[in-house]
């Protein structure tokens, strides 16, 4: 792990404490022309910034954006209005600062696990040694040291997803955009996992972006959750602070009764949306 | 799995004893007074055997042999790394695919025996010219699916692959390239057999020595049976490039699930 | 006479070896005729005559026996080619009709409306029908002209009754006619056959080389020459059967007889003296200004085309 | 939704009441041969009951085994030992009598979404007027009659799952075998498609095995919640019924006292066998 | 989308005037004495164009181009459907697929040009043994790629297919057959040049008409401007059959991710 930091050439020892802004949405609009005949409004005007070091997670009904979302933020969908800022530069073509677990498998099917999460070391010079060595670690960290040396399809779902986690986290992006990355997962592994990824968000002052249809775990790993409508032409329609003292464990700050509060508040905001989108989807 | 295996090559044995079969009962048997497959034609079976087995001891073929080896597998490799080349090139560069696009889709439909004299001008009598045959061949099947195979990758694996950072060359070498190579595999199947025909028909078109000369040469003086014998060769020869390809296919591609055990 | 040559190294251009059309040139190679000149030569096949004059003005062989009417179309086209010797001084073309079509075609004149096979579109044995027609007062338009290539799939063509009638060379007619499959016509392997249709002699296979190779290697070209010349000699005395043993076995068309019968009827086509004199120039060239109305009679030097200086200094032994 | 039940030609109109067996296995033991070199165990000799109109979720840490027991239910997979029973009758190749909702996307890309629902009922002799106006109710109590006319790749995660969620219910199978079918929805949806799924349970005494990770969900839907231990050689380690009234909303249920202590004997099982996976996965 | 296409049009043409620049000067500029491309050997652009420009004026190049055309045709389409058919059964039955393999490899790698007194003898003359030709050039290529098409899909649409309770016939309609539809247009592009080859080569070889018959009588005159001008028709109309492919394709695979909108 330390050999990993090591490697990372991008990274400034000391970052100013002050809270830049890492990533900046302004304006930014998506429609999606389906098959270049109608015209399907994703996401409305969306205005929104993470700081550096801060821990977001959106949330909002099935379909209404989140991942389009990310892929703005990624550079991977240029938004049809609007456009993106990086660490104060506007972004044009991918942004290379940030990390994507993405919410499909996106794993190389004809890599191992091992492999997987070594090229993304290997990608930025690490030599092939010391990167197998700090994906050993990696995959250990996320339970799955005996599962090395298996392809992809020789794995389940639950544990394709952790390959991914350890193969964003291994390289230390600044920036980390996570798309459901503990949906397939049991409750037990997700607080591990949940620490886990608090743990390294701690260590660097990461900026993370992490949609998930956990509110608990949302409150519980985020300095911000940011609700979102329900699409089409969806928006930001809540933005809590969570103010819920830091370190935290992700198991353990559910017993707080502030945290209850909070999940209630959120709660009847989010309820409300959902039942929304149900509706015009049955329309 | 040696029982499996004992079977399979049992059936395949079948297969050409009922085939050399048919050919024997219709070369040698006349049907309402009528030769199904007259030996002016198709000689026999078994003349066709004696010739291949003389051919072996005389010790004629090895000769003949090695320049059309030499030729096939130069033509093999040159074709398929000039289509692979291309291939990833186009499929990664759309504007160049683009202008390009009717110009190989025209050369492709040249008959190769036209060019013939051309690569004779160019390339002088020696292996080159028939190699230059084979490889008009070998590029363009193995070019059109390297380069359908490139566009076929998985988009969501890809951009993993981006947003890792993978330089346009890694994304080559770690997604591309593996992800087209069962593309590129299929096309290799065709091309070994291509290859070999571009060679011989080099050779059939002007030349001193090789598989082609010698199948031209008996086929001026109603030598079936030469024409048979050589073909004969030919083919038995294909088998084992292709092999050889299948051996290097399997290894690369040890990644692919495979029927599972026991999978209905 | 090994020393001063300045090449003795040569590729020579052939069409299909094992075809009559270029005995000489396998007995020249067979009796070691080349190598008593102090010449190597290395044969190359050609899938036809035209691909290997392509490769002799490309540069790839040096000299080519091969079809004399070549060497006044090069002319046309602006190469200089020219002939040293003749090897065959008739064409060695035999029109045949289909048996059973023996009633209603008699001759080249009912040829009307038939079906003909030739071996290739544009080739001797298609300019050959064409001329007979045209002699014949048809119009060549008025028959349909199909290649059927050489070797069995001519002899197919015609046993399955696809044409009509054929132009056609040795050993494909020795075939047809063993299998009792055509009548002939016009027969141009002989001199009565020859003199009937050209009233002259009507160069067929002749070594040719490029002008500045001639120019260049003298004593090559004139070695080359004594080779074929002696051939010739040779040739004029063998029989047949010593004909036969000097060739190699898979030659004999897989029937020693079959052969023995070929070559008697082709006996007549190889010239007995290698040169060619003006009359027959003139007939070939009148066969082709009959057939191809684009080739230009008055531009082309008949005295171009053949150079009989080698032959003169020919010392056969 | 009545067109499509008077369509299912197999199903018969008046089941006894007597709770005959549907899915049974017996001693059934699959082993991975991974790349014809290593076996992994992945399942141990495990035998297990549904009922005729029983609704069992399967709950466990990730990676024990749970898709593979249902792919061997379906019959893709054959056990390496033990052997599988539907209705009394011995399982050779496919499981015709069941549905399956894969873990994974399995839509078929070439087809829209409404096609894809339909194609199901097609299959079946249903005419393609029929089918499609059948798949179209079944879009739309899947909150996606809008998005009739897209294909996959122009869906969200949930939105993909919910289809696929159609294209099983349609044909009204006699078993159903679903892999966590909630997991990337959000928790309002998830309740109505557990309430939509809870409905049509009741109607015709389907037999459901159901995977999911989150036990609350587990609970409130089922009769049994069956829990399995870590992987590799898991096992089948704890059996609760679950008697909760029905009918139930799957909703309101999590407000009962009963449902907390459940909830709580069951959670303390599983937490120890995932803490177990994650060590050994570590080791 | 008006303005790129334009450009690319205009892209298109100076290639085209660059390669004919190229040739223009080669055949027309001695370097150092010698020519670069011999009129011998290339003709000149001009004389070509002329060439075909009266080939169309006079009205000669009709019969001939749809006498190619119609066997070109059906050589395209006898070759694909049968590569289609016989590549779905291989890929549904790997026993048969096993025993044969060898075979279909050892056909393919039969030269063509020494098939063809053959399929006259059994096809005669006529345009059905020069579509016989084209026949095996084109099957092979699809095969291949049908095959290896049909194993790509993928295995959790295929189980959930399976599931569906789809019968054999049903999942080849539904399953296999839209899924390695890309894989046989990738195939289909190289074959309609294949299918033009086998014709000419097949007219090349005994015919009485086709652009194929044109150009080997051109040859055997040395006439290479005519044999040029048969060569520019030739591809000029691989283009056209090409397009149609390519339409069929756009229209049956309207459900692939296209570059997203604004994709970088
Ligand atoms: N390529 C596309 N073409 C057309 N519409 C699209 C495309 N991609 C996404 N959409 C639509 O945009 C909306 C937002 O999709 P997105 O994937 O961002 O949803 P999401 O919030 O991530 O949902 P989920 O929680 O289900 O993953 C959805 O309604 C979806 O149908
Ligand atoms: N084809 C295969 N080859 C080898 N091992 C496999 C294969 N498929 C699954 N496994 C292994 O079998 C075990 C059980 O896998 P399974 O997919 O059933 O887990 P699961 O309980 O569904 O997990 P999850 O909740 O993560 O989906 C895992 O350890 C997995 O690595
Ligand atoms: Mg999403
Ligand atoms: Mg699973």
């Amino acid at each position: 792990m330390e050999m990993a930091a090591r490697r990372e050439p991008s990274r400034p020892s000391a970052e100013p404490e002050s809270a830049a802004t890492a990533v900046r949405l302004d304006g930014v609009k998506v429609s999606f022309v389906i098959r270049g005949a109608a015209v399907f409004d994703a996401v409305a005007p969306t205005s929104f910034e993470v700081r550096e070091g801060e821990f977001v997670s959106i949330v909002g009904p099935t379909g209404c954006g989140k991942s389009t979302l990310l892929n703005v933020t990624a550079g991977l969908l240029k938004p049809s209005a609007g456009h993106v800022e990086i660490f104060g530069e506007r972004l044009a073509g991918l942004n290379r600062k940030s990390g994507y677990l993405f919410q499909q498998d996106a794993l190389m099917p004809w890599k191992t696990a091992l492999d997987n999460v070594a090229i993304a070391l290997e990608v930025h010079g690490t030599p092939r040694k010391e990167a197998l060595e700090a994906a050993r670690g990696w995959m250990g960290r996320v339970g799955l040291a005996r599962f090395c040396e298996r392809y992809a399809h020789e794995l389940s779902g639950g544990q394709r997803k952790r390959v991914g986690l350890a193969q964003v986290l291994i390289r230390r992006p600044r920036i980390l955009l996570m798309d459901e990355p503990f949906g397939p997962l049991d409750a037990q592994t997700r607080q591990i996992m949940g620490n886990l990824l608090l743990g390294l968000w701690a260590e660097d002052r990461k900026a993370v972006m992490f949609v998930t249809h956990d509110l608990e775990e949302a409150i519980a790993l985020s300095d911000r959750v940011v609700i979102m409508s329900a699409g089409p032409d969806a928006r930001v329609i809540g933005d809590h602070p969570i103010d819920l003292a830091r370190p935290r464990d992700a198991a353990e700050i559910r017993l707080d009764p502030k945290f209850h509060a909070l999940h209630k508040r959120i709660w009847d905001q989010l309820r409300e949306e959902v039942a929304k989108t149900y509706e015009e989807g049955a329309r | 799995m040696r029982a499996a295996s004992l079977k399979l090559l049992a059936l395949q044995v079948l297969v050409a004893v009922v085939a050399i079969g048919i050919w024997h009962v219709g070369s040698s048997v006349p049907i309402a007074g009528k030769y199904f497959l007259p030996e002016f034609f198709f000689s026999t079976p078994l003349d066709v055997f004696q010739r291949v087995v003389k051919l072996f001891v005389s010790g004629e073929i090895w000769r003949h042999l090695w320049i059309t080896l030499t030729e096939t597998l130069l033509a093999f490799v040159i074709g398929s790394a000039g289509g692979v080349a291309i291939g990833f090139w186009f499929a990664r560069q759309p504007l160049i695919a683009a202008v390009f696009d009717p110009y190989v889709k025209m050369v492709n439909a040249l008959p190769r025996v036209v060019l013939a004299p051309i690569f004779m001008l160019w390339l002088g009598l020696g292996i080159w010219s028939k190699v230059a045959l084979g490889v008009t061949l070998v590029f363009f099947v193995v070019f059109f699916n390297v380069y359908q195979g490139v566009k076929e990758v998985s988009p969501v694996v890809l951009s993993n692959a981006r947003m890792m950072g993978m330089t346009e060359r890694q994304l080559f070498r770690h997604v591309y390239w593996p992800s087209a190579l069962s593309w590129m595999f299929s096309s290799l199947h065709t091309s070994v057999g291509f290859a070999l025909v571009g060679a011989v028909v080099g050779e059939y078109l002007g030349s001193a020595a090789g598989l082609g000369y010698l199948i031209h040469e008996a086929e001026g003086v109603f030598d079936v049976t030469g024409v048979f014998a050589g073909m004969f060769i030919l083919s038995a020869f294909v088998l084992v490039i292709d092999w050889l390809v299948t051996l290097v296919e399997r290894r690369l591609l040890v990644w692919r699930p495979q029927a599972a055990v026991g999978q209905t | 006479s090994a020393q001063g040559l300045e090449k003795p190294s040569i590729t020579l251009g052939g069409g299909e070896k094992p075809l009559l059309y270029y005995l000489p040139l396998t007995l020249a190679e067979r009796l070691g005729h080349f190598k008593e000149q102090g010449l190597t030569v290395e044969v190359q096949d050609f899938g036809g005559g035209a691909k290997s004059l392509q490769a002799l003005v490309g540069g790839s062989v040096d000299a080519v026996t091969g079809a004399y009417e070549h060497t006044i179309r090069m002319q046309a086209k602006g190469q200089d080619v020219r002939a040293v010797i003749d090897l065959g001084r008739y064409p060695g073309v035999v029109l045949a009709v289909r048996k059973d079509k023996a009633d209603a075609i008699k001759s080249v004149a009912d040829l009307k409306g038939a079906k003909i096979g030739v071996t290739a579109p544009g080739s001797s044995t298609f300019i050959l029908a064409q001329y007979l027609m045209t002699k014949a007062g048809l119009d060549p338009k008025s028959a349909s002209f199909i290649g059927v290539g050489g070797g069995a799939s001519a002899v197919a063509a015609m046993q399955k009754g696809e044409i009509d009638a054929i132009s056609h060379l040795e050993p494909v007619i020795t075939k047809l006619e063993s299998l009792d499959a055509i009548k002939v016509l016009v027969d141009t392997r002989t001199t009565k056959g020859t003199m009937d249709t050209f009233g002259a002699s009507n160069p067929a296979a002749v070594l040719y080389l490029k002008k500045e190779f001639i120019d260049a290697n003298p004593k090559t070209v004139q070695a080359l020459v004594n080779a074929f010349a002696k051939t010739l000699k040779w040739l004029q005395s063998a029989t047949p059967e010593q004909v036969a043993d000097a060739v190699p076995e898979p030659y004999w068309l897989g029937d020693k007889a079959l052969y023995l019968k070929a070559l008697a009827a082709s006996r007549d086509t190889y010239s007995p003296d290698g040169t060619i004199d003006p009359a027959s120039m003139k007939s070939m060239l009148d066969l082709l200004t009959a057939t191809d109305p684009q080739l230009d009679a008055g531009s082309i030097d008949l005295a171009k085309t053949f150079d009989g200086s080698f032959l003169k200094n020919a010392s056969v032994k």
